[in-house]
């Protein structure tokens, strides 16, 4: 057990040192362009090609498939934004969830405020969305589906196939962020009926600043960033090969075995949701209590605040993250948490804690000391708590 | 993003809990908005002679409250409403802006709780 | 001498090894989201603080200016496309020059499919922009003036000062694509009344796949990529924090002796242009003879093309670029050869050599030995070389 | 990008040169594309005896034009013509499809060369 222990892998995870090693030459010494004609440029053609074939690979498709972007937020963007404004002509709806991560729903919004029309549908307790509910959204005008694989907050993971299917049998667009799908929910996008998937590096080991969108052969995308030729004359800016290649190594390593990582994390996983709600009162597990990623645990706690909750942590050593207002610089908490029926109070008062490949059940278990002596402190130092021993209501 | 002092009264804030009986108490805020606290004044010839505090909220929330309080410990009522969010916040050495709110609630549940203290020696 | 000597350095830099070194800590160890409330968090915040200050410092401004982006591609989209639709109702043109790069140029192809104007200035035969053309083409409906600082392909550096000064009086928004400029002009956005500023670290010896855009405050830009509330609510993404790290290191370095770096690669490429001038017939010097970047050498040889004679050096191990249509993927050579009035025919004989911190005399004088022996080969081979002893006429 | 065919042919191009008085002569492409191929054939009783050429073109147009002539150099004009672009980039191992229409230039600066020759022959 290290001094401090990570439990934010769904903000971002360490690069993997294997990652690194494989990204390392491209920075000093095959540092070339790979739209470069001379040998320096051919050697990282080749890299950006092995990249884009390792990434191909993993989703079960052909490598002309994969566009390389600056961003899992920049894959977004381009997916929604782009194939609502190719596809204008044909209807002006989308349909989404509202548990969306940001990079969907602001783009969303945008779109809104630029003639297009939104539904957002609703989830479920558990925030799931229902496939049906997908199908009775469809109108006439419905160009593009736009479904994440799996939450990032509460960690619920969607019935995309079903989603896929209807979509095709609409013949509508149908895409799917995987940012924090990948490495736990295998991805077939010929299988699932995907069109568009948008995936994010440094969400599996790999660099931050590189992400890709899986476009299917034939479907009409805009092109967002304009400028050279690269990515097929569709994604402007010098290719980012070191990034690259790491996005190649970790999206292969992260495939690899699928299985074997997600029983190990969610062994640590159940781990923790069982010691925590048998050691701490008034509190809730937010999210699937079975479809769920493998390292995500996410509680509320009453009667507490999460910011205060994630500095004690820290003190501690324990580093996690919080769907409080606090923390989102916005004035709500999580939309995720509001949307899956949880009051205002009580959304402030959550907590995210996220397993990653290096975490031990020793970590773990120092996080079941520490958690209820902190929240007690807190709850002690609370107004609430007092006054409502029988704890809040909720449904 | 905190200072050192903010972080000292996060980790050990004075004068957390409740008085009995007290002269004078306030609560502004709300749960919905994350940010609860309460005051609990006891008050001898207009003189604070004891101040606690429970809060709800963020760790600039507790640590003003701690400061807050802190601050007007002793104090006369007239020395008390004098202590503005400004003074805490740089008694604090500083607050992050987007927590300035933070500050500016500790002062309200000071002045509310003063303002409870006269309500009930008007009733007297 | 190495092996293999670099020469285009325009197209890409290495990164620096302490530029990387700064950076390695950044993906194993200290790998926190800058977002995050814990440790691993503010001690990601403190990195990207720093950078941002160092930014600022090498362009004269606060670090409240600087925002980060994934290229220099995406800044100029950011600035062209953001300032142009935030300022509509102000007007719906924009001046340009026909020699930026095409970040900036398809940009403003984007905005004419969406109803604005752009004016697309001439160039005179050195590639100089007229600042007084500039000030007559301002109409009541112009927006947004953009002109780069310096050309990528033929080095020529633009009088943005005098632009600036203009634009200012006119209380127009000036854009300056500045990414070949930093570390060989030197910048100063208050003095050069300069609104917006593009720059991508890879071309000052920083990684690849990061940019930042300078805007002064109060300057009025849409997002163009929406989501998250990093970069100040402004620029969504999860921030690449060691590319961050590392275009704060490498800008520090590059603007820390910019007299002492352009001597010293004038020198070498001054020997490069006059042995080259010296050895080699019917032969052209592009770009402006004084004004031109201290590393850009861009010759057209009549009656060959540009890959056959990369590829020709290539194999002697000297890596170049060149404005063929061959190499650009279009039709078409260069667009900037073509705008200082190339013919199609010459414009395809040309060679761009760019110099870098680590090339030598050594080296220059390799090149001039190899450099007429490959062009006096491929002349040979030419049907145009025979008929045309005189060379081709152009103007 | 190219196979090493094409290098070898665009390091070492067979047949660069003129023929005096050749028998065929065939000019395509254009300088303001970038790709002129010139070449002249020497004929004797239907049998391409000697052929050359000479090239204004990219690394493609330089290898496909060795390739080429190479191919069509103790042929007879039936057998010349037979060979096609697609012969001539399979025989170089491939070509990056954007350079396709190197080969076409060189299958067409064949046959302009012996429709050269054909002409003459009907003038003779
Ligand atoms: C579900 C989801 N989508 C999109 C993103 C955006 O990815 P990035 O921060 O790499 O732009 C994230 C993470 O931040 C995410 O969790
Ligand atoms: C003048 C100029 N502007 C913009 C760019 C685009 O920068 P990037 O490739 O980093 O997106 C480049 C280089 O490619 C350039 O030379």
């Amino acid at each position: 057990m290290g001094d401090r222990i990570y439990l934010d892998h769904a903000a971002t995870t360490y690069t993997k040192p294997e990652v690194l090693e494989e990204m390392l030459p491209y920075f000093t010494e095959n540092y070339g362009n790979p739209s470069s004609v001379h040998s320096f440029g051919r050697e990282a053609r080749k890299a950006m090609d092995l990249a884009r074939e390792r990434t191909a690979r993993a989703l079960h498709t052909d490598p002309g498939n994969i566009f390389f972007t600056g961003s899992g937020t920049e894959a977004d963007n381009w997916a929604v934004k782009g194939a609502a404004l190719a596809n204008r002509k044909k209807g002006n709806h989308i349909i989404t969830t509202s548990i969306e991560h940001h990079a969907v729903l602001h783009t969303c919004r945008y779109l809104e405020r630029n003639g297009f029309e939104v539904t957002y549908l609703a989830v479920d307790k558990y925030g799931l969305v229902d496939a049906e509910q997908v199908r009775n959204a469809i109108t006439d005008q419905t160009i593009l589906i736009s479904v994440m694989t799996a939450n990032n907050e509460i960690g619920t993971i969607q019935p995309i196939r079903e989603i896929g299917t209807i979509a095709k049998e609409k013949g509508i667009l149908f895409h799917t962020d995987a940012v924090q799908a990948i490495g736990s929910v295998p991805i077939d996008v010929e299988e699932m009926n995907i069109d568009l998937l948008s995936l994010s590096a440094h969400k599996f080991y790999g660099p931050k600043g590189i992400g890709a969108l899986y476009m299917r052969k034939g479907v009409k995308v805009q092109q967002i960033l304009h400028g050279g030729a690269q990515e097929r004359n569709r994604r402007a800016g010098t290719e980012n090969l070191p990034a690259i290649v790491g996005l190649g190594k970790a999206i292969e390593l992260a495939v690899q075995d699928i299985p074997g990582h997600n029983a190990r994390l969610e062994a640590l996983r159940d781990r923790l949701i069982t010691g925590i709600l048998s050691t701490v009162e008034h509190t809730r597990l937010n999210g699937h209590p079975e479809r769920r990623l493998p390292g995500n645990v996410n509680f509320s706690f009453e009667f507490i605040e999460g910011e205060a909750l994630l500095l004690s942590l820290d003190i501690k050593g324990i580093a996690g993250s919080s769907g409080s207002a606090c923390t989102s610089g916005s004035l709500d908490p999580s939309h995720v948490l509001l949307a899956i029926g949880l009051p205002h109070e009580i959304a402030h008062g959550s907590l995210r804690l996220t397993l990653g490949e290096n975490n031990t059940e020793e970590e773990v278990d120092y996080v079941l000391e520490v958690l209820p002596q902190v929240v007690q402190k807190l709850r002690e130092m609370s107004p609430l708590f007092n006054q409502q021993k029988g704890g809040l209501e909720y449904v | 993003m905190y200072s050192e002092k903010v972080m000292d009264h996060f980790i050990n804030p004075r004068n957390v809990g409740e008085i009995e009986n007290p002269d004078g108490v306030g609560e502004v805020g709300n749960a919905r908005c994350g940010d609860i606290m309460k005051v609990f004044l006891k008050i001898e010839n207009d003189v604070i002679v004891d101040v606690k505090f429970k809060t709800f909220g963020c760790g600039a929330a507790i640590a003003t409250s701690s400061m807050s309080t802190e601050l007007i410990k002793g104090k006369t009522i007239d020395e008390a409403l004098a202590v503005t969010n400004k003074t805490v916040a740089e008694s604090l050495d500083g607050l992050p802006p987007v927590k300035m709110h933070c500050s500016v609630l500790a002062e309200e549940a000071i002045k509310a709780a003063i303002e409870d203290y006269r309500k009930k020696q008007r009733e007297k």
